[in-house]
């Protein structure tokens, strides 16, 4: 279990690989990468800044980490949430699952994402071309995405 | 009671600034009651807490509901609904 | 769309760059890499050999691909699959998919997996420890695991 | 009629080769047809099809089942469930 909050990008196969050594069980490995699109409602982004709240951040992504060990035989898992400004197909966020069969490294995998998109303390601002700001609004999707956790236990 | 509070994101742009120490009266019992107390400081406040239910709150780290109880509280944070991921 | 059949090895990062390298509308991009469990049943192994039948497998997996690609609006999706003997730990299968959204590429990931596993003419045999082969068995819940796409759509 | 018989895996092993050139009579119409045919020809034949229910069946390198005919086929392959992935 590690969760890290981190300005710098990340390496895929450098952080599966480091989840992954010496583990004998491992037969099913879920990566999910979350990246800067570079449009949005049909309109372009110059880049996106992510804030954050220190200590806030890690303290709830570590909650989030050890709920979904509680619900599924998870060999390894890594969460990673770059804040700062970033640019269009830049890395955002990076959830690795392993166990030994893949449907509970994808079910973890994605309730991860589905709790930090609505419970992690991050946000989004989008600056347009022409340098103006806007804060990204919550999705209700990523709401009721969540949702589905509380039906399912 | 001095209490620590932290806005982020457009409450922290709209209050003007990222953090101060507040000296909450005995009648501020619950969040709610400190947004009402934090409105009525001047209309950057009102403004940032234009719409109540929009803002969320975490006391000591902790994601709270407006009902919850300040009391002990250390650290109390306002923000937006995040959009992280 | 791409499929790939080979013996070699294959890189995480190196593959995900090369899927979303100028697509600007990525949002999310989901990798499932299957590897060689170093035990099976608690008894060790010492090698799996991956057979397979040329000029059907790369058929069945483009299908596969193809019928995603009709079910979920993806900007790109890769499918790699080893043969040969392979070690424990060692990577077998890669799936990647990525789009706007996170569902999309999430539940691509898994039907292609699902599929895959039932569908691509592949067949595991494990060598253990004192040289002994054995034919890996289907699993059921493999086929229960694909039947869910029937009902979903 | 003249066909390419392919096999794979534990059926490959038992059969004893990989695949074969095989004249099929008329009267054999399926692959159920020809799985009967196929184990009449020995009994390592008899062997690798002893649970015909077992194994499977591609013609021209697409999943068929028992009731398919074979007419127009090019290559037909008989394998275990696959267990790739």
């Amino acid at each position: 279990m590690a969760v890290r909050v981190q300005e710098d990008d990340f390496d895929l196969t450098t952080e599966v690989q480091r989840l992954s050594a010496g583990r004998n069980g491992i037969g099913a490995i879920v990566t999910f990468t979350g990246t800067v699109r570079g449009d949005e409602n049909g309109e372009g982004i110059a880049s996106m800044t992510l804030e954050h709240y220190p200590g806030m951040t890690e303290a709830e992504l570590a909650r989030v980490e050890a709920e979904a060990h509680t619900r599924w035989p998870l060999a390894a898992t890594l969460v990673i949430h770059r804040y700062g400004e970033l640019k269009p197909g830049d890395n955002i966020v990076l959830v690795v699952t392993a166990s030994r069969h893949r449907q509970a490294a994808f079910e973890a995998a994605e309730f991860l994402m589905d709790y930090l998109k609505t419970r992690a303390p991050f946000w989004k601002k989008e600056t347009a071309p022409d340098g103006s700001g806007e804060w990204v609004d919550a999705r209700e999707s990523d709401d009721s995405a969540m949702e589905r956790w509380r039906r399912v236990r | 009671m001095k209490i620590k509070i932290l806005y982020f994101a457009w409450v922290r742009e709209k209050v003007g600034k990222s953090g101060e120490e507040i000296a909450v009266p005995e009648s501020v019992v619950t969040i709610s009651d400190l947004v009402q107390y934090l409105r009525a400081l001047g209309p950057e406040y009102a403004e940032a807490f234009a719409r109540p239910d929009v803002v969320r709150a975490a006391i000591d780290r902790t994601h709270v509901k407006p009902s919850r109880e300040i009391a002990g509280a250390r650290e109390i944070a306002f923000f937006p609904p995040v959009t992280g991921g």
